[in-house]
Parts: structure tokens; C-alpha cells; sequence
């Protein structure tokens, strides 16, 4: 009986597939249809061009605050492209690119924004959570999800996205354990950026990966180059089809980079070197993923500036019916709705209250 | 009509509504195997499984937002937080989602889970377990917030807390789990939430309470009677959130004179938003300051000096007899 | 005396106090490198090392945990949660410990700490960054509350909250975090915790508020003077709890007319517990019922509509005219 | 770049060195002064005879509900044994045994037990908490007094207990994350009595062992034999030793066993089997360490009969003083105490109400 060492069943792997020349490692090339490869490309694409976008609309004062997803669109696209549209898709903020390849509108996007709760529009027959912005917080909303698909014996699973600032939380500890006690058919996708705000990766945590924490839940935890689409896709189709198989949760850690400002409010230069984002510059997901493509001849220089023009329209047009809508989202006795499913008394007269003083006052009490 | 508890009024609302409908599940620490600290899920777990009565990890953030994510999906979860005073431990999933997720989705998604918790002192137990702090909750928009005072009411209301569409914290007054039984019909009884009750009529003072201070209170009414003629109307708020300020408003325009009980600390309680909607809306009524008897602005102590710490019947009859004589 | 922003006074208390105590030490998400996401705690990492300023990791349980621990040991912890809406994953730490700690060792050891945190309204922030729940600290016992309203009293009483022996709960209208200078002497300066202060005298009308909701309720007064000749006196809480209702019970028992405003949601909130001392204390002096302007029982609404949302001097004087006319 | 595995540096341990037989692993025997093994043997006497007649007096109902300690005992006090006086303590609420060994007398834990705070009677020159009831908050006040005390150049570290079920909470989590981002001296004993109320252990999470959550914080994490008092010493001293050097946290988890109730409301009978209680009677920590105290010739059956009779009676005359003192805690008004450093006016204004009350109603509204 001397000391002896514990040996742990799971294991922590790392998948790479395309490397940083977009050189490609055959043996691991996950099998993805032309028409969906297509698909993705053009879908970080117009992740990329939309945020490049926002960020001009925000710098004119045309929207509020917002979190840009500039670099980390291989990470959040590919692994919600290993979902199906009914599973269940609860977002942290910084997934915009994944949450338009669900359905979201761009409009959406900009309406939400503006600050104005309209922005918000799910419709009837999507799965898809709003953003979350307490961070962490969402995780276990997807366990009891998932547990609910589970006991309705359907075979949704949920799929819940975070950063690594997030896996300091207790809420990441609570869900996670909840869901491998539970074994809920969840995936945990942690896009990891290397920063939370100002915090690197390095000072967040000393586990070497984020990845093996999850030998603390007896899960499976895999780390993945999340610049590289294709293992990305690979992790997280794998992780669905356990999970989906009633193998229970796993947790990807997506390894990536913010390339922009944390929120428009964040000025990235005082806690971090030009040097450092130029050495990820390199590293930019659809550069790499567009060689592949064009390497196994399903994309040419032509389609993509066809490409480029079409997304390009696409922006502008949701940009013009965002505005045109917000002209109509006047009224501010609007934020009394969806309190509750029934209005109670005392907040009907408060609500009557405001009325009385809206109509006193005539349009100068008005939405900014 | 059987005789119960309120525990074992809790447990027939659970039983019965579990039974109606197979999206109720029922979840928490030790709420299993063991039936519950307090027994108020003893046997659910026999009876409907371990799918249906889930005994979950020590996590109260993990319950609480477990809960949430299976009230999005359609069921009706019921979570226990074993004592009020762990029930901080998630307040955040509480605040930042359960209370929000209607409105920030939109009404795409609603929250139809209940809370369910032990609150109060009154049972001699350990620190943390005896507090009542129902402000931080209903203060919250968002909530209802509901809180019986006996068997059958207990039972009425926690169906109706079920099957809410709005996410419901139910305290439940531990110092009255087991003190005495009501009759308690087992043909499904519903109670609305946002209604209060008078519990006793009366023209002479307006006496506002509820959970385990409506016994006390009502020891106060009974004494104001038999010693001084006095007439209390006696009104249980059965909800704290949204409040019902019409019958208690109703009542202190017919007395005049108003005493307001609970055992949470006075400062920001809950009796200064009754006393406030009075002032609003009964003002001129008024022929004196309306007293709150309330618990005290400390910390509860533990339990050699909980009776000294919470209001009972001759402390309220003090308050009453204030307002009587001045 | 040089004229500062609230950001800069605030800085400058800090600054100055963990020059005058090597025990004040500074910590919280991105407060060190990255100076705050306000810039409040700007540069004090270049002046005071990583050990006096540290960037925690994304954890507000653990920053207010270590926090209490570190205060129990004899520091002075200042920590900042970088929106109040963030706060309530620490709620369970700063009511089941910080709050508790002195009263559960009988004063053998207590809890000298500071818990900052960003409040309020009308920055055009996400959601979860606008909320105004000071109730929730106000009820909790052994805590004490305070919010300044300009940047001469943000730093005195940020310097008095780092001093003060027990759990100080600080929060700062973001709002005013840059919206206004003030004249701030580089030279030492206090104000006593627990004390509320008159702004503006008058004979006609209390006005009664604290924080970012002074400067609508000045607004207000001005008006009131200018239009029609009434002389409002406005009161400054300064401290939510301990609250001082003495001052406030005295311009009433002169004025018997009352408005109490906070951004803060109506139902329980912290003009509910005025109402009712002034209920308590000024009962015979009361004119009219006393107004309360507040924020309404609903979630914060995205920014488009905070305005909206937001008590402003005019909605003010609907009230004041409303406790003026009737 | 293929999948590859991800080598972690931290490996978990396992350290036995008495076993149940009280056979000695030799090579691993730690070297413990004759003079410290004879008081930590008195001292696990007392704390199992002390709990015995607590669970008496709780059923006569002389004192309240209270959390058993039954079986534990080489695990807190073996851990508690490494600490020098000055170290800090941080228990949770079932180390009675180590509390006494810190200097907590018995009385005070009979009055605490009463429902008196008087019964927390902490010397000015102690560094001991009193126990803290919601589980696991206490962890992270452990990490800032560590922190304090490296900060104030002191050698102090901070030893802090909680059971299995605490690793579950979201404060586990973040408390041991900060301590090692932090490198804070602090030692994290974990006492896994195998239940958490009725929770055993194998459902309140799934991974093999506690001791791996360590791994999840690049932290050491290891596990004992909990009911070996040699062990756990040999592994607290460790991390002690670690920890005031300048080498950071450990997590230390000590396999033993409830033998008792969770507390004196419960009733393990609705969850757990007599045969599995009586596997661990077998286990017993005290009979084990007797045995290896005898053949190692510092212990003899006379000595210890010596020991039970001292031993008895310094709990009764504990009982007698106990009983004694709380005559004289009549007070209800002392529970105005420690709100605050100073009265603020509200509350002497609540006070004399209540003093004005007690007066006028005589002696009747008075503590139980
Ligand atoms: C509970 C909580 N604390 C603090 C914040 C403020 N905040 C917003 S994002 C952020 C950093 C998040 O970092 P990470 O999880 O890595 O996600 P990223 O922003 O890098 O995508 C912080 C501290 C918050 N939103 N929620
Ligand atoms: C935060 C919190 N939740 C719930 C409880 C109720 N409770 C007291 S002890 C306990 C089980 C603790 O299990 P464990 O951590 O293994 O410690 P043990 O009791 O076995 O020593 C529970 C659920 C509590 N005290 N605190
Ligand atoms: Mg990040
Ligand atoms: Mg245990």
C-alpha cells in the first residue's frame, strides 16, 4: 500500500485538422458535404463582414454596445453546424455568426443592439435561447434543457457556448457536474479567446487546459484548434452524436482568439501588445478555411467575390429594414409587456399611470 | 376530509399535481430517497420514480437553474432549496433569468417553475435556518411570491403556484409545517394567486399578516375581543407579490387603524410597502400611525432566543392596543 | 481644489487611502491592467503593485469571499463588482458571511469591507447593466448602504466606507460617472456614514432622494421655484441603511409635504421604508399622502427606453404638484 | 498534427499507511513524536466519547440539533494536527474533534449547541472560525486569509474543511481556482464521509475521485485513506510544508465514513443500509491507530483505560460548567450584540422598544 497513483479514465485530446498554411491532415478530414462546406464558408463570411460592419454603424453612433466576434467565427459556426434545427441552441454573446446560421435575422441583430427589447425575435419554431450576458450563467440552462428533451424522449440536445473567462464561474462547475451526474445529452463549447476583458487566459486559471477540467466531472474534454472549421466540426459532431446517443455531455474547448475590442466600450491597448493580435492575424479562420476550399476545388476566386458582393447586399438591406422598423418601435409603454403572463393590478395602474403622463406630455417622453 | 399537516398538505398538492400532469417534476436536495428534510416530498419518489423526483447534487444555483432550462422546455419544475438561507446561493439565477427570461425572449419563452423553501424561525435550528427574507424576492419584478398559512390554504396554493406560467416562490412557514392539522379534502382545491383573505371580520382595526405570524396574530384578535369588545379584522396576504392592496385598503377605510405583523426584519420589509399602499390609498382614512410588529433589524439569533426575537401574540396585542388608544 | 468627474474623485479616495494604509487593497474583474471598466480604479496598479491591485479572475463569489477573508485578517479589501447586476452571485457571500461575521464570532472578528459596484440607469449599457436593487443590501442586517450623488461626497464617503469597520455596500450612479464636475479638495476629506444631508431648504415641500435621481429632483425644485414660487427642501440620503430618518422626519413635521424619489422598482423598494418611518414619525404633521417617484415593477427596459423609464424632473413635478394641490 | 492526448503535469495520489488491520506500511511511516501521538490519540478519544454523550444529551433534549462525528476523526484531526497554533482554521460543521484540539473548550460547543451564540468563545489570540453552516462558502475565506498573511509576510497558512457534498457548490469551485491562480497558502481538506445527507457519494458526482477536481486547477490533489490517521498527517504535513514554503494550494481528499446521522433531525434508515455502516465499523480509525500505539509499545491497555475515565470526565465537569454558564445567559436583549461595530440610532431605537417590552412583561418573554 505505498502512494500510489490514481489513473483516470478519461483522457484530454487535441484536434487540429487544417493547419496554419491550411494544409490539411487527411487522415482526420471530417466528411462535410460540398453544398454545407459552401454553406459555412459563406456563413463566416457573413459573420465576418456583418460584425466589420456593426462596428462602423456602432463608431457613428447608430448602435449601442455590442461584443464583435471578429476571429472566433470558425469556432461558434462550426460547432453549431454539427446541430439539427430542432436541437437547442443557448448562446453566451459572442456568437452572432452561429446565431444567424440558426435563423437569427440580421435585423434582429441590429434592432437588439439599439436597445430595443424587439430585438429579441424568436420565432415559434426555433430553439434558439436569446444572448446571455451574466456570464456563465446560461450553462445549466441548457442541462435542464437537455434533461427535458431526454425525459420527453425525444432526442434534441442542447448545445451552450461560453468563453474562458466563464470557466471560472460556479455556474460552470454546477452545470457541468449536474450534467455528467445526469448524464443530459449537452455539449459545452468554451470559445477560448485567450482574454476575458483584460484577463488573459493565462491568468484565469493554471490548469494547463480548460479542456481537462472537465476530468473533474468524469466527462470527456477535448481541445480543438477553434480557428481550424473543420476540427471544430469534427469535436462537436462527435460530441452530438454521443450526446445524442445518450453518451452523455462533453466539454470543447475552442481555441481561438478575439481579434477586436472586447465591446465597443473596451480599448484593447491598454493590457494587451499589437504584437500578440498580429501573431493571430495569421491564424484567421477563413483565410485558412477558404485555401481549403479552393484547394479541394469547391471554391474559386470568382465565387468568392460573388460571394462577397451578394453577402455585402445582404447586410445593407437588413441594415435598411432595421431602421425602417425601429421608426416604428415608438412606444414606450411597450416595455410593460411580458412581465408577467397576466398584467397584476398594481402594475396596471402604474402602467395607466404612465399613459396619463405619455399623453400630458405628448411625444417628448419618447424612446431616444 | 383528512386532518393533515401542512406538510402532508404539501405533499398531497405534489402527489396530485404530479399525477395530473407527468411535466411536473419534482427536484432538489435530498427531496428523493429521503422524502425531504422536512418529509413535504416523502414517498413521491416511490411513487413516480427517480425520473419524476430527481435528488440532485449540493447546488443550489445548479437546481435553481436546472429548473429554469426544463421550465423553458415546457415542464413544470418544482425545486426545493432545503432551507430560505441557501436560497442566496442561486438568487442570481433567480434575478438574471428566471424572473427576466418572458420578457427578455419577448414572451417566446416563459418560466413556469416554483421555488419552493422553508422559511422562519420557530423550529430551534441551526443558524441559517430560520430567517424570513421574503423583501429580496418580492422586490424583484418578475416573481410572484407566495407564502400560506395552513394546511388547506398551503395545499391550494402551491397547486395553483404549479401550474403558474410565471415563476412562483413558495415559503413555506416551517414553524407551522407540523403545529397543528386543518381538514384538507382530497378533491383538487385551487386557490388564486395575488388574493389575500379576511380571515376574521372586523370594524374596530384592520390586522395584516400572514405565514406562521397569522396564529399569533389572530391569539391578538381573539384576546382584543374577549378582553376589550374589540373587533379586528384579521386579513392573511396569502400573496406577497404582486400584492393585493385591495381588501386590506378596503378594510383600513372602514377601521381606520392598521397593524401590520411578519417576523422579517423591519427596515425595507414587507410592512413598509403595506404601510406605504395605505398611505396611497387610504390615507384619509387614517386616525393613527399605522404600527408594524416585526422582527428586528439584526440578525435572527439562534434558537435559545428565537421566541424572544419573534413577534407573538402579546407583542402584537401591544401594537394593537397603540393604536386603539391613541 | 481642482475639478473633478465622480470616476476621478472616487479614484482619488483610493488612491489616497491605500497611500495612508498599506492594508486597503484593491481588487475585482479588470481593475488593475485594464484600470476598471470605468477607469475608476485607474492607474493605481502602476502606483501600488500587483499585490495592492489585483485582477481576479471572473468570479464575483470568490472576489467577495476572498474579500471577507482577507478583511478578517485585518485588510482593508475594496472590491468592485464590476455591474450590481452581477452582485447577486455574491449575494450568498455577503449575506450568509460578510453581513453575519462580526454578530457570529461575538466580535472576535469582523468584516472592514468595501464592496463597490457600478448602479443605475442612463449610460446606454446591456441588459443586467442598469438595475437599481438597493433594497436587497438596505434589508439585509449588519450591512450598511451607502451612494453618493456628485463627486465631493463620492470621494468622502468612499474614504469613510474603506474606514468603517463593518461591510460597507457602495454603489455608484454610473449615470454621473462623468456627467458633472465638482470642485474635490486634493486635502483629506471625510463624511460621516449614517447621516443624510439638506441640499436645499425650503418650507413648502420635502423632497426626498439620493444618487443618480438628485439631480432630476434639484432640477425639479428649482423648477418649482422658478414657475410658481415654492420652496422645496431636498434631502440627500447619502446612507440607504442605516437610514437617517431623522432629518427627513423633521422637514416633513415642518413642511408636511412629501415626495420620495429612487430609480429603484416601486414595490418594496427603498421609498416604502421612508414613507413609513415618516408614517411612524411625522403621522400628525402629514398634509397630504406622500408621492413616491420611482422606477416601475418591470425589468429595466433596454436602453432605447431607459429614458422612459427613468424618473426626470418633469415627472417629478407632476408629483410635487400632485402633494402641492391636494 | 493528428488527435493526440494532452499530458496533464499534476498527477493524483493515493496514500494508505495504516491499514485496516492497523498494519503498518513502514516506508511511508511519518515521524511523529511519541508525545504528539499520545495527545492525538487522548484527543480522538475525547472527541468520539464527547460526540457519544452529545447524541445523549440531544435525546434527552439538553441540547439541539447537532452534526455527529462519529468515524471522522483521523481525518479532521490528523489534518488539523499539521497546523501549527497560529495557522488559521476554517472548519466547517463537522470537525468538533479538531476544534478541540485547536483550543475550543467543550463547553462552549454544549452552549453553541444550546442555541446560545455565546457558545462561539473564540480567544483573542486564536485564529479559528466558527463553524460555518451553508456548505462549502467557507473554502474561499480560507483563500483571503492566506492570501492576508502572505501579503503580510506572516508564514501562516489557512486550513480549510468541508465534505463531499460541498464539492459540488459553485464556492468549491471558485475558491480553489483563486488559491492557485493566486498561489495562496492554503491547504483544502475535504472530508468525504461518502453522504451528504442522503446524497451518497457516488451520485453527487461522477469523476473517480474528489481528489482529481484538483486537476482542474493545476493544482496537487490527493487522496487518503481518511480513517488513517497517519496518512492524512503525512499528507496534511505535506501540504502544510508546501503551502509555507511558497508552493501553493492542495487539495487533500480523506476517504472515510458517517457513522453516524447527518445530523440528530435525520434518519439514515430511509437511505442507507446497516451492512454498509457496519463495513466501515470495521475501519474504525481509533481502533487502528490503538493498534499501531500498542505494538509500537507508546500505548498499553492500562493507559488507555487511564485515558477513558480521564477523558469522561472532563466532558462531564465540560457538562456541569456548561450548564452552569448558560444560568447566567438570560438576556434576550444581548441579541441586539455585533450587529454592528456601533449602534446606528434605528436600532437602539428597536432595543429600548424591546427593553421597554421585556420590562413590562416580567420575566415570561425570556430565552427557552
Ligand atoms: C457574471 C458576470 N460578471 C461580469 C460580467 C462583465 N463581463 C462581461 S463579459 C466579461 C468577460 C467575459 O470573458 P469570457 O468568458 O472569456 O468571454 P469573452 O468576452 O472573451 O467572449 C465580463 C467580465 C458579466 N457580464 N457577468
Ligand atoms: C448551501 C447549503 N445548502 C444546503 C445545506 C443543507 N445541508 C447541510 S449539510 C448538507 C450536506 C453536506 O454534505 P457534505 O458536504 O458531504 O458534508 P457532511 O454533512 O457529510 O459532513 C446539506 C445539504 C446547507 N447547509 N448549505
Ligand atoms: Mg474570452
Ligand atoms: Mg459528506
Amino acid at each position: 500500500m505505498p502512494r500510489k497513483e490514481i489513473s483516470i479514465p478519461d483522457k484530454i485530446e487535441h484536434i487540429s485538422i487544417l493547419n496554419e498554411e491550411g494544409e490539411l491532415d487527411k487522415a482526420l478530414e471530417p466528411d462535410i458535404p460540398e453544398d454545407l462546406l459552401l454553406r459555412l464558408f459563406r456563413a463566416m463570411l457573413l459573420g465576418r463582414k456583418f460584425d466589420e460592419r456593426l462596428l462602423n454603424l456602432q463608431r457613428q453612433g447608430r448602435i449601442g454596445t455590442f461584443a464583435p466576434t471578429n476571429g472566433q467565427e470558425a469556432a461558434h459556426l462550426g460547432a453549431a453546424a454539427a446541430l439539427l434545427p430542432s436541437d437547442w441552441f443557448v448562446p453566451a454573446f459572442r456568437e452572432t455568426a452561429a446565431e444567424i446560421w440558426r435563423g437569427r435575422t440580421l435585423e434582429s441583430v441590429i434592432i437588439y443592439y439599439n436597445g430595443f427589447n424587439e430585438g429579441v425575435d424568436i420565432p415559434e419554431d426555433s430553439n434558439d435561447f436569446p444572448v446571455s450576458v451574466p456570464v456563465g450563467s446560461q450553462i445549466i440552462h441548457a442541462v435542464g434543457l437537455a434533461w427535458a428533451a431526454r425525459y420527453r424522449q425525444k432526442d434534441d440536445v442542447a448545445m451552450v457556448f461560453f468563453g474562458d473567462g466563464a470557466t471560472s464561474e460556479g455556474d460552470f462547475h454546477e452545470g457541468l457536474n449536474f450534467a455528467s451526474v445526469f448524464q443530459t445529452p449537452v455539449i459545452f463549447v468554451c470559445q477560448n479567446n485567450h482574454w476575458a476583458i483584460s484577463m488573459p487566459r493565462s491568468k484565469q486559471t493554471r490548469s494547463k487546459t480548460l479542456a481537462q477540467k472537465a476530468l473533474a466531472y468524469g466527462m470527456p474534454g477535448i481541445q480543438v484548434d477553434g480557428n481550424d472549421i473543420l476540427a471544430v466540426y469534427a469535436a462537436a459532431q462527435e460530441a452530438v452524436n454521443r450526446a445524442r446517443s445518450g453518451g452523455g455531455p462533453t466539454l470543447i474547448e475552442c481555441v481561438t482568439y478575439r481579434m477586436a475590442v472586447h465591446t465597443t466600450a473596451d480599448d484593447p491597448k491598454r493590457y494587451r501588445t499589437e504584437e500578440e493580435v498580429e501573431q493571430w492575424k495569421k491564424r484567421d479562420p477563413i483565410i485558412r478555411f477558404q485555401k481549403y476550399l479552393i484547394d479541394k476545388g469547391v471554391l474559386s476566386e470568382n465565387k468568392i467575390a460573388g460571394l462577397d458582393s451578394e453577402v455585402e447586399e445582404e447586410i445593407q438591406s437588413a441594415i435598411d429594414r432595421a431602421e425602417a422598423h425601429m421608426k416604428t418601435l415608438g412606444d414606450p409603454i411597450d416595455m410593460f409587456k411580458h412581465t408577467y403572463a397576466e398584467m397584476p393590478p398594481f402594475l396596471k395602474e402604474q402602467k395607466e399611470a404612465f399613459a396619463r403622463e405619455l399623453a400630458e406630455r405628448g411625444e417628448e417622453k419618447n424612446h431616444d | 376530509m383528512t386532518k393533515m399537516t401542512m406538510v402532508q398538505a404539501l405533499n398531497l398538492a405534489l402527489r396530485q399535481e404530479m399525477k395530473n400532469d407527468d411535466g411536473v417534476i419534482v427536484m432538489g436536495e435530498d427531496v428523493g430517497v429521503d422524502g425531504g428534510v422536512f418529509r413535504v416530498t416523502d414517498a413521491l419518489i416511490d411513487q413516480f420514480g427517480e425520473d419524476r423526483v430527481l435528488d440532485t447534487p449540493l447546488a443550489e444555483t445548479a437546481i435553481v437553474g436546472m429548473a429554469i432550462g426544463m421550465a423553458v422546455y415546457g415542464l413544470k419544475p418544482v425545486c426545493e432549496i432545503q432551507f430560505s438561507g441557501f436560497s442566496y446561493q442561486n438568487f442570481h439565477q433567480i434575478e438574471n433569468h428566471a424572473a427576466r427570461l418572458r420578457w427578455r425572449s419577448q414572451g417566446r419563452f416563459n418560466v413556469p417553475m416554483v421555488m419552493r423553501t422553508p422559511y422562519g424561525g420557530g423550529v430551534r435550528a441551526l443558524e441559517h435556518h430560520s430567517e424570513s427574507r421574503e423583501v429580496y424576492w418580492a422586490h424583484t419584478p418578475g416573481l410572484k411570491m407566495v407564502i400560506p398559512s395552513g394546511p388547506r390554504n398551503a395545499r391550494a396554493l402551491l397547486v395553483s403556484a404549479i401550474r403558474d406560467p410565471d415563476p412562483v416562490i413558495f415559503y413555506e412557514p416551517k414553524a407551522i409545517y407540523r403545529a397543528f392539522r386543518e381538514e384538507v379534502p382530497e378533491k383538487e382545491e385551487v386557490m388564486p394567486i395575488g388574493k389575500s383573505q379576511i380571515v376574521r371580520e372586523g370594524g374596530d382595526l384592520t390586522m395584516i399578516s400572514y405565514g406562521a405570524m397569522m396564529r399569533p396574530t389572530l391569539e391578538a384578535a381573539a384576546e382584543l375581543k374577549e378582553k376589550d369588545g374589540v373587533e379586528a379584522e384579521v386579513i392573511d396576504l396569502l400573496t406577497i407579490a404582486p400584492l393585493d392592496d385591495e381588501l386590506f385598503v378596503q378594510s383600513v377605510q372602514k377601521t381606520g387603524r392598521a397593524v401590520v405583523v411578519h417576523e422579517a426584519p423591519r427596515s425595507f420589509g414587507p410592512a413598509a410597502e403595506i404601510i406605504t399602499r395605505l398611505m396611497e390609498k387610504a390615507f384619509y382614512y387614517l386616525e393613527v400611525p399605522i404600527e408594524r410588529v416585526t422582527g428586528f433589524d439584526i440578525n435572527m439569533p439562534l434558537f435559545s432566543r428565537e421566541k424572544a426575537y419573534l413577534p407573538d401574540a402579546k407583542r402584537i396585542l401591544r401594537a394593537a392596543n397603540k393604536v386603539l388608544t391613541t
